[in-house]
């Protein structure tokens, strides 16, 4: 059977003066028709990196893919031309970034861009893409679209733009919507507003959707399967139960650890030491080694693989070899 | 939006008024009497005494400051004693052909700059990039007084290929109706296209030579703001829509990065006007700009202040038009 | 005393007056000239006091009389010392020689169509006496009164004998204007306006760029030989020479004399550069030192090299100056003149005057003309050997004005062309101790009273015993360091006839054709 | 307890300038009318969502803003009444900590140098001294002396945080103001500046004002909150109890809203409708009336009274009137 | 980014380097200063030294850029006039600063009436075109080399006045503004401290190009004749001497001052761009 969307070993690098630098490492991940995955991971792990090679709107001139590939219903994305790919951005994957503030062109009103989404992959009239622009904002909750359509984006509150981004994403009905960060500016109430109609529209529309966010809360309520990354890596993936409930990854584990729990104060934080390398010093061995209360000799200098544990429960650990069964709680 | 302009006019007020200021102060410390300039070197002494008494020359600064504004408020731009004529008519006659080098100066600035800014920009450190950098480098180095006697000895000298550096059309066309004083723009509007040309030819290198330095800046600065508008995120939205890269850089980008340079470009139309000063001298165009030279030379201050105060206007206007056209294009700025 | 009607006769130099001229010029014919120079000018004759307005004023207007002309190696060379009839006919001096008589020619017209009557000429000295240019005119030449006899004829008194009332009389100051319109208009009108009797109408005039004038038709001394004559102003040397070169213009005024040589071997091209009563001086003020001291300006005269100056600022288009006036003016003399380049001579000069160390001064000079500062350069030069230092005070036309004027320039180059060619005029300006243009401050009883002395001398062989005396006080006192007398260039295209040249550098284009 | 901090009925309105002219046509209200207590000893946190004030407040409270009206009780002194002077010298005892661990530190200075300016503002000290109390500060924020060399840019977020904490305390103060000090840090990183945080105020017996938006830190910091909205304060209590019984209709959904990792434990939450409204331009009555899934009519029309519900609890709401 | 481990004074000189036309201006500014400093050793003749006898030749082996119309050495002219450059440069834009810089920082960072009188002030002189400004200053101030700095130094004030007034009140907003005040650090050590040092890179980029703006007003001013007393061997002095001499063939008494006007406008240029990337990578500084 054939994945709708997949990424397979990818390695991106970018240039620097100082020589070409791996932001992201050996990458794989599958998404099925309607699922959510969920990618977690701190500051820098190659979170955008990973979603924007996808689309591939990473600067030409910068980033190079070295390893790896991208499949979309088994055809490469990497391999097309730049019109094929014109092809598939915005109407078989919509993407939609994490500031709202200047993801909309300042200078052009809110209809004019909605209208662009839509009639760019398909060959309606100015008026019917303005009627179905003025749809596709009252689906996303703004309540007097027809007056919205007017408007310039800085007249808008950020809740109001994210939800005029995610009817553009929508407007051509792609199979595949990758949110980068879609609520992270947002305030509390709103981002669970934004959540709430982003889970409806996926249901309603059998969408698959890739969501980056480093809020754990948000993956644990939005996301099927889940990937935890760390320094371009991905350290952990699997059912979103199973790995919440049991994380086995000693970095998912203290990640978990470090988010004040809600429910109750009894439990002092429990803070992961030390911090996030910079891509050009990603130590060899295990990348984590450094911060991890488990650390064993190995993992200095041995890098782990991605073992697979039950139902397709992956853990870049090398706890999980095969050979010991130590489990970590 | 009408009371914003009516406000921002009174706004000028103040900035007229010091300009007025300066320059009256700056005019009066100017070396040479004016008396004796006025009159022929054979003037005997009590004949230069009358002068100074008929201009006013003898009096307090205060009051002859105080009889300038009173004159100025009556819209009577004085005297040029080394034309003989009022300064009023002077500019009537002059200013046309300084206006009519400016703005063709700026259009052919803007013709060349909009789309090399926008092309290397969008394809940062290729060859074109690299071309309007230097290109840009150049046209600010290259001093006007200079470009412009190499540009007649080539053109004119060597090659003959453009008329004399002398005047705005030749002797023996007639100039066109006149309607705005441009001679490019009355020849077009009365249709007399051997005016016109002619016209066009005289024009040809002084306003090449004064657009240089305008051509390099605005070049330069759409190429930045290209530049920063391309990292930015909507540029990224649109191309995430599926456009193709150049309708992201013609739809979305040029808009954006055309709004932070309208300002440089309001700017150096008062650069122009500082220009035209050379060029006119150097192309003999008969213009305002060899006027005030005459006039600083000669210590004639009835011209100087003119063109001060005129430009001082206009430099307001231009402004706030620039001001203006940046609330059509930007929606973020609004006036009321 | 004497009517100097047959004098007309003689000086058939006027090549205007011939009428079978216009016959002669080609239809349509237009001659274009390039002045160096706009500024400053005016069509008024009254208030002309430059160069270029005073062209104009000869173009424009008829004055009662006028400079003659003189058949010189085939050429016709203006004599501005040589007085002929014009609207005057005719003219008669009483015997104090305070008394003239002026009977108008018959049949003068205006271009306006009025006649030229003892109205218009009464009226018109009313006028320049209260001008600023001619005023100072009829202030010198010391007129009491104008009065008409009848309608031909016209009585001036003067104040004083004055042998050089009829020299006046020729200046365009006192070009005769046409009272209808003169009356007719607010006072500036004649700024602008032309409303003479003369060869050419103003047609268009922007002081920015050009002067048109057509021909008067009805010329009352023949039409020009061309229709229109066209005046542009081109301020740099390279473009009027540039536009010659090209045909552009068909004369072109100051050229610069580096070019003569050049110039001269093109084959479409005439130069002519003619001695002018231009004489170049270094004038010294006794009133600062160290020029109160003789013996440092005499020194500061041995530095002068002039066959250095001509050949290398002037290009050899100029002479050596050996008097406080032009060698053209009557009674010139270059005795007492002794200076020559001598260093030595120089030193010695300044080491009894107690410089012998040198000093330094500012020397002013007037940026709008170029050779000023190569001599300056020059001088600098050559004042480093005796180890006086000179710095050069290039000023704008405006402060050197100013700065002479008021004679707060301890030294300064000047220039001066007489308008008048007569030493009585040039001293009055120059060098009488209340001279006008006294710049340096000199002020000698001798000289003084030499001049005062000259002026009522009705003789003219005594007058010029004693202006000789004039300049060798002069040249003793040493005011000055003489430089040199240089030459009025003119370039024109070789189909260009007609020039005439006047040694007060005013051209008077009327008599140019093609 | 003692309260260190006593703020009553604060106002801040900013006048809403229009127009070049700058004539005031309305004020925003960023503040209006707050009150509350801060005992020593104790971490009193404000939540709010953005623009509700919360950063207004704590450098109100500083006088790092002028009031508009109101008294700000530090320490049995009214310090609204205070001159330039003294109030210069008040600031070794209350200090601040910043948002954003960028823009907080200057980038030209080294941190030693950051550290020794409030020293050498503040007292004449021998630069030996000053050395020895930076070391000791930096220890104390868990940093090591070499940093005092470092330039910002060559630290990460948290260690920069930490610079700005070890500014802060470095003039031994007894209360202070953090502005969302750790909502700019990474997950792990913010978990040590919160441990960090929570050690200092035992081992130093230190009073903070903490401002966050985020309901979980809050929770786990504090032991009073405050809830803002619009520049009103519409409930506060001791945490436990304001969390596990919220008063008020928007604490109510404000806690319904955070997102919870543990996927055994998610409740039913509460969506509110809209978005905040400006402050220039407030709903009249309860200003949160727009947005209440409890609204009444006389909520649109009526302010509603702070009042006590129980010992600690107060809050303003028309549910509890009667 | 932030965790670049580069000193800052190598990361600057790795991004300046890193671009060939900055190399190529900071060694065009360099040639320039050196030819200044080391003119009366490298000059084969006097600059004012005349020599009659070879007056007007074309380059050739005695005088390789020809001789003017004195027979004076265009190539010695050209390396003395250097010096005039230099200075004229280095005074005019010191002045600028010293008079600028302060009156920016005052005007932004109290603010207020005081602050909007000054830019006011600055905004009117700005509204006149630098080089007529500078003409009427020059002849104000009178000809010569003094007068022409003095004014070129005053026409390039409101500049530099506005560039710190912009960075002022960009600066005084950023959060460790206020930290200092919140520590209690007076007014006066925030300008000097914090503001200045962090205003300081667009105001290097800012001299740079106002250097090579001021060789430009200096040589209009003397083309114009208001500029610097003969025989001092100015570069504008001597086009405009020197233009008089094109027609009659002799061009190298144009074109090389030319060039070397050129050359150093462009040098500062290039040098100015590069210092604009180099220390301020977005080039937000560009822009008020
Ligand atoms: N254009 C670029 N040039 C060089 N390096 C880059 C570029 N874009 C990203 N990187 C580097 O790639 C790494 C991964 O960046 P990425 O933006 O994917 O992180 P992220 O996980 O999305 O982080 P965040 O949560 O901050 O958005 C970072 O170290 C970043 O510095
Ligand atoms: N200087 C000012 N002038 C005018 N209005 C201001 C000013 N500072 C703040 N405000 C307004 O006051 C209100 C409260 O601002 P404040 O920064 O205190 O909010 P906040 O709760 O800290 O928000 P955030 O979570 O975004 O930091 C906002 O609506 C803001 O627009
Ligand atoms: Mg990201
Ligand atoms: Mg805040």
């Amino acid at each position: 059977m054939t994945k709708l969307l997949e990424i397979d070993h990818l390695s991106i690098e970018f240039a620097s003066p100082t020589g070409p630098i791996q932001v992201v490492s050996s990458i794989s991940l599958d998404l099925e028709p309607g699922q959510t995955h969920g990618i977690v991971g701190e500051s820098g792990s190659g979170k955008s990196v990973t979603s924007l090679s996808i689309m591939r709107l990473l600067p030409k001139d910068q980033a190079r893919v070295v390893e790896g590939d991208i499949r979309l219903q088994g055809q490469s994305l990497l391999g097309m031309s730049e019109s094929q790919m014109q092809k598939v951005r915005g109407n078989r994957i919509a993407f939609i970034f994490q500031e709202p503030m200047t993801a909309l062109n300042p200078v052009f009103k809110i209809g004019r861009q909605v209208r662009e989404a839509i009639r760019q992959h398909s060959k309606k009239s100015k008026r019917a893409a303005q009627k179905e622009a003025i749809a596709l904002l009252s689906e996303v909750g703004i309540s007097s679209p027809e007056q919205i359509v007017n408007v310039y984006p800085h007249q808008l509150s950020g809740g109001m733009r994210q939800r005029v981004m995610i009817a553009m994403a929508i407007a051509s009905n792609p199979e595949i919507l990758i949110a980068d960060e879609p609520t992270t500016a947002l305030d509390v109430t709103i981002q669970a507003q934004i959540l709430d109609l982003m889970k409806k529209l996926q249901k309603e529309r059998g969408m698959a959707m890739i969501l980056i966010t480093h809020d754990l809360g948000v993956v644990a309520e939005v996301c099927d399967v889940v990937s935890v990354m760390y320094a371009g890596q991905i350290v952990e993936q699997g059912d979103v139960k199973t790995l919440f409930r049991e994380p086995k990854h000693p970095y998912t584990v203290g990640l978990l650890n470090s988010i004040p729990q809600f429910s109750g104060k009894e439990k002092r934080l429990q803070a992961i030491s030390g911090q996030v390398p910079h891509p050009a010093e990603y130590p060899a061995g295990c990348r984590i080694a450094a911060r991890c209360p488990s650390r064993m000799d190995m993992c200095d200098n041995i890098e782990p693989t991605l073992y697979e544990l039950d139902h397709g429960h992956r853990c870049k650990c090398h706890l999980y070899r095969g050979d010991e069964n130590v489990t970590y709680s | 939006m009408l009371a914003y302009v009516l406000r921002r006019i009174a706004m000028m007020v103040p900035s007229i008024a010091g300009i007025i200021m300066i320059t009256f102060i700056l005019t009066r410390v100017l070396p040479g009497d004016p008396a004796l300039m006025i009159t022929g070197e054979q003037a005997l002494p009590e004949f230069v005494d009358k002068v100074r008494e008929q201009y006013g020359f003898n009096q307090p600064l205060l009051v002859q400051l105080w009889e300038y504004l009173k004159q100025l408020a009556r819209g009577d731009l004085g005297f040029a004693w080394h034309t003989g004529h009022a300064v009023a008519s002077d500019f009537v006659s002059r200013f046309p052909a300084t206006i009519e080098l400016t703005l063709v100066s700026m259009v052919i600035a803007l013709i060349v700059a909009i789309p090399l800014g926008i092309v290397a920009a969008s394809r940062q450190n290729s060859i074109f990039d690299h071309f309007a950098r230097v290109l840009s480098f150049i046209g600010s180095s290259v001093p006007i007084f200079w470009l412009g006697l190499l540009l007649i000895g080539l053109f004119y000298s060597k090659l003959g290929w453009l008329p004399a550096p002398m005047g705005r059309i030749s002797d023996n066309i007639n100039p066109p109706t006149h309607i705005t004083g441009l001679y490019v723009l009355d020849s077009l509007l009365s249709w007399d296209m051997v005016a016109l040309k002619d016209s066009l030819r005289h024009l040809l290198l002084p306003a090449l030579c004064l657009s240089m330095g305008t051509m390099a800046i605005v070049t330069k600065m759409i190429r930045a703001s290209m530049l920063e508008v391309i990292r930015q995120d909507f540029m990224r939205t649109a191309r995430a829509k599926g456009l193709s890269e150049r309708a992201v850089i013609y739809k979305h980008g040029l808009i954006n990065a055309l709004i932070p340079t309208l300002t440089v470009i309001g700017l150096q139309f008062g650069a122009l006007l500082g220009g035209a000063v050379i060029t006119e001298t150097i192309f003999v165009w008969p213009g305002i700009g060899n006027y005030v030279t005459e006039s600083i030379l000669s210590a004639d201050y009835a011209p100087i202040q003119a063109m001060t105060l005129i430009s001082a206007v206009l430099y307001g206007c231009i402004n706030l038009i620039v001001e203006l056209l940046y609330g059509v294009l930007d929606p973020r700025v609004r006036y009321e | 005393k004497s009517s100097n009607s047959q004098e007309s006769a003689t000086s058939s130099g006027e090549p205007q007056v011939s009428t079978t001229a216009s016959a002669k010029s080609s239809a349509g014919s237009t001659i274009t000239i390039a002045y160096s120079q706009g500024a400053g000018q005016t069509m008024d004759p009254h208030d002309a006091g430059d160069l270029t307005s005073a062209s104009y004023a000869f173009a424009l207007y008829d004055q009662l009389v006028t400079s003659g002309t003189e058949e010189k190696d085939g050429k016709t060379v203006g004599r501005t010392d040589k007085i002929v009839p014009s609207l005057a006919e005719s003219w008669k001096i009483s015997d104090d020689l305070t008394t003239y008589t002026f009977v108008l020619h018959d049949g003068v017209k205006f271009q306006s169509g009025n006649a030229v009557n003892a109205d218009a000429v009464v009226y018109s000295f009313e006028r320049a006496k209260d001008k600023g240019e001619s005023g100072s005119l009829y202030t010198l030449a010391n007129i009491k009164s104008v009065t008409k006899i009848d309608d031909k004829t016209v009585e001036f008194k003067l104040g004083a004998p004055n042998h050089l009332f009829l020299k006046y009389l020729a200046t365009f100051s006192f070009s005769i204007v046409d009272p209808s319109v003169a009356k007719s208009n607010p006072d500036d009108y004649l700024t602008q306006h032309s409303a003479g009797s003369g060869a050419f109408i103003l047609e268009k005039w922007d002081p920015a760029t050009e002067a048109v004038f057509v021909a008067n038709k009805n010329y009352w001394k023949g039409a020009p030989k061309v229709d229109k004559v066209v005046i542009k102003y081109v301020a740099e040397a390279s473009n009027r020479e540039l536009f010659l070169d090209k045909g552009d213009v068909d004369v072109a005024l100051d050229i610069p004399a580096k070019d003569v040589e050049s110039l001269s071997k093109k084959d479409n091209l005439t130069i002519s550069s003619q001695s002018s009563n231009r004489i170049v001086y270094l004038g010294m003020n006794a009133k600062y030192k160290p020029f109160d001291q003789l013996k440092v300006r005499q020194a500061i005269n041995y530095m002068i090299d002039q066959q250095k100056l001509i050949k290398d600022v002037a290009y050899n288009q100029a002479s050596p100056l050996k008097s406080s006036i032009s060698s053209k003016s009557p009674a010139f003399t270059s005795e007492g003149y002794e200076y020559k380049y001598d260093l030595d001579k120089a030193k010695t000069l300044l080491k009894e005057a107690g410089y012998e160390k040198g000093f330094t001064f500012d020397l002013t000079v007037n940026s709008s003309t170029q050779d000023y500062e190569d001599i300056a350069v020059l001088l600098k030069a050559e004042l480093e050997k005796i180890g006086v230092t000179l710095n050069i005070n290039k000023v704008a036309p405006a402060q050197y004005r100013e700065l002479i004027n008021k004679k707060s320039a301890a030294a300064y180059l000047g220039k001066y062309t007489s308008l008048v060619n007569d030493p009585s005029y040039h001293y009055g300006f120059l060098l009488d101790s209340k001279g006008a243009s006294n710049y340096t401050g000199y002020s000698s009883k001798v000289v003084d009273d030499l001049l005062a002395k000259a002026n009522v001398e009705p003789d003219e062989a005594k007058r010029t015993e004693l202006y000789k005396q004039v300049q060798k006080q002069i040249t003793a006192d040493s005011p000055w360091a003489y430089l040199y007398e240089s030459n009025l260039i003119a370039g024109f295209n070789k189909d260009v006839q007609g020039y005439i040249f006047y040694p007060d550098e005013i051209i008077r284009f009327s008599s140019l054709y093609k | 307890m003692l309260p260190i901090l006593e703020v009553k009925d604060l106002k801040k309105h900013y006048p809403v300038k229009k127009g070049i002219f700058g004539r005031t046509n309305g004020m925003a209200k960023a503040l209006d009318g707050i009150s509350l207590t801060i005992c020593k000893g104790e971490t009193f946190a404000i939540v709010g969502e953005s623009g509700s004030g919360k950063t207004t407040l704590g450098k109100t409270v500083l006088r790092l803003i002028e009031p508009t009206s109101g008294s700000i009780i530090f320490d049995g002194v009214d310090i609204t009444q205070l001159g330039a002077e003294s109030m210069r010298q008040l600031k070794t005892d209350m200090q601040m900590v910043y948002q954003d661990p960028y823009g907080s530190l200057d980038p030209k200075w080294t941190v030693g140098r950051t550290l020794e300016e409030p020293l050498r503002t503040h007292y004449s000290l021998s630069a030996q001294v000053i050395t020895e109390r930076i070391h000791r500060i930096l220890e104390v924020v868990g940093l090591t002396p070499q940093h005092a060399l470092r330039y910002p840019y060559e630290l990460s977020g948290g260690q920069r945080q930490r610079v700005g904490i070890a500014r802060a305390l470095i003039l031994e103060p007894k209360f202070i103001v953090f502005d969302e000090p750790v909502s700019a840090l990474d997950v792990s990183i913010q978990a040590q500046v919160l441990t960090l945080l929570e050690d200092l105020q035992s081992r130093l017996s230190l009073t903070y004002l903490f401002v966050s938006h985020d309901l979980s830190v809050v929770r786990y910091i504090s032991n009073q909150v405050g809830v803002m909205y619009l520049g009103k304060m519409m409930e506060v209590g001791p945490t436990e109890a304001l969390f596990s019984d919220p008063l008020h209709p928007y604490t109510q959904a404000l806690i319904s809203a955070i997102p919870e990792p543990n996927p055994d434990k998610r409740s039913e939450r509460i969506v509110l409708s809209g978005e905040v409204p400006s402050p220039r331009n407030p709903p009249s009555g309860c200003v949160f009336h727009t947005r209440c899934p409890k609204a009444m009519p006389q909520c649109a029309s009526i302010q509603p009274e702070w009042l006590q519900i129980s010992e600690n609890r107060y809050t303003a709401c028309h549910l509890y009137t009667n | 980014m932030n965790r670049a481990v580069w000193h800052p004074i190598h990361a600057f000189l790795g991004k300046l380097l890193q671009r060939r036309l900055v190399f190529v201006g900071l060694v065009l500014v360099l040639i320039w200063v050196v030819l200044a400093l080391l003119a009366p050793w490298l000059a084969p003749y006097g600059p004012d030294a005349i020599h009659t006898e070879d007056k007007l030749l074309p380059p050739n082996a005695a005088y390789w850029f020809g001789t003017d119309n004195f027979g004076r050495d265009i190539f010695s002219r050209i390396l003395y006039g250097a010096r005039v450059t230099v200075w004229t440069g280095m005074v005019s834009i010191g002045i600028a600063c010293a008079v600028g810089i302060p009156l920016g920082a005052i005007a932004g960072y109290f603010g207020g009436k005081v602050g909007n009188f000054i830019m006011r002030v600055m905004d009117t002189l700005l509204a006149f075109p630098s080089l007529i400004l500078a003409m009427a200053l020059a002849a104000s101030i009178g000809p010569g080399l003094f007068g022409a700095l003095l004014a070129v130094g005053i026409v390039a004030i409101p500049e530099f006045a506005r560039l710190m007034y912009g960075q002022t009140v960009v600066i005084k907003e950023k959060e460790f503004i206020e930290a200092s005040r919140a520590i209690g650090v007076r007014h006066k050590s925030i300008l000097f401290h914090h503001i200045l040092p962090n205003a300081v890179a667009p105001l290097i980029v800012q001299i740079t190009l106002g250097l090579g703006s001021a060789v430009l007003i200096t040589s209009s001013l003397s083309f114009l004749g208001l500029g610097v007393k003969p025989p001092t061997a100015e570069w504008g002095a001597m086009i405009s001497y020197g233009r008089n001499y094109i027609i009659s063939g002799e061009w190298w008494m144009t074109v090389f001052p030319g060039l070397a006007i050129a050359t150093t406008i462009f040098g500062f240029i290039l040098l100015g761009d590069g210092l604009r990337d180099a220390l301020d990578p977005h080039g937000r500084t560009s822009k008020k």
